[in-house]
């Protein structure tokens, strides 16, 4: 893995500091920091908790092709992606992404690039568990 | 020949196991893999997608599996 | 002060996990953070450090103003606001901004909108010192 | 009306100390304020912009100064 990339999937709670700090850069000018979290509710159901799972070795290979590509189209400097794997309850964190640049504008599209990104295609599967019931996020129309 | 696929997920509660042991016939390629589990499988064609990983990349339609390698189904991902 | 904002100008260094947890929220899917560092270099000068200075209270109301406008816009759910005072070194965070909102890509808008806003109408002035001379950032054309 | 102005940054440098005390006709207005500042200390002319806060906010340019307003020159700004 680049020096200037780290990737890492978890499942142990996640500390957006540690991001923040591996980005941390004498020729950065701005670093962007996504902290996902669960949301108390979804389309209106009370969330008891969410469950996490992945397909590691694949997941942190396309994690490390988003963190690539952000370098190339946005300059960053460096970058952080902890996913959290397990369950998580409200509040929880579970993705933090920090990208560090030279100039503010690019942190911020770079960051986003990355969690867009890394909500298309890094295999990680989120199950939402319900007082009534459960559903793979996103698997059905 | 005979092929690990490793299951994830809903296709993990779809199959009912971490991998499934198929037989596809030689030269076979992601698609014809994916039909496999279709036709094995109906509640596959509920999903918004299924897709084909050979070894740890996603595979085009055409691409030929090959007896040793790593081949995953991903369905619809939802990290973050 | 509303409840769910909160505005600090500081002479100490500043925390971004302070940030982050003031705005955190059951309700929210997404919190973004926007850390601005001092660079080592800008247009090829090296910087040795810089000096912030503020109109301290109207500071702190413009400051406000730009809060209250990223709620109403993007509906933020909580924005923390952190501008350092004083001396800062390299590397050294000038600003910390974190918002919280129920989905992610309202989060970006909101904490790029607050920085922008707060580069452009919040009274706080930026004394670049290099080794040969100084300049107050902006100043001129 | 005598009224003393707050001065930052660059402002205060250019005036040289924290806060200068002037004189002004009555009903004299943001702009009046902003041109006796032009034309004493030409340096002003050199900035990107020179605003005037009243009351720490932004005023505009007719807008009448009285004699008990806080009164600031904001120079180009530079936070973040």
């Amino acid at each position: 893995m680049e020096k200037n990339i780290d990737i890492q999937l978890l499942e142990t709670p996640l500390d957006p500091t540690c991001c923040e700090t591996f980005v941390s850069d004498p020729e950065a000018g701005g670093i962007v920091v996504f902290v996902g979290t669960v949301r108390r509710k979804t389309a209106g159901r009370e969330v008891v908790r969410l469950e996490f799972e992945s397909y590691q070795p694949m997941a942190v290979r396309q994690m490390q092709i988003i963190a690539n590509q952000a370098v190339e189209k946005f300059s960053a400097l460096k970058i952080s992606m902890h996913h959290r794997l397990g369950n998580l309850e409200i509040g929880g964190v579970a993705v933090v992404i920090a990208v560090s640049t030279p100039h503010r504008a690019a942190a911020f599209d770079a960051c986003r690039f990355c969690i867009d990104e890394l909500k298309k295609s890094v295999p990680i599967w989120k199950k939402e568990v319900f007082a009534d019931g459960e559903i793979w996020v996103a698997s059905h129309p | 020949m005979n092929l690990k696929v490793l299951t994830f997920g809903i296709a993990r509660e779809i199959t009912g196991g971490n991998a499934v042991q198929i037989d596809l016939p030689d030269g076979a390629s992601a698609l014809d893999l994916k039909r496999f589990f279709l036709k094995k499988y109906p509640a596959f064609s509920n999903l918004n997608y299924l897709q084909i990983a050979v070894n740890q990349e996603f595979a085009a339609d055409d691409q030929p599996i090959l007896s040793d390698d790593e081949i995953a189904l991903i369905p619809p991902v939802s990290g973050g």
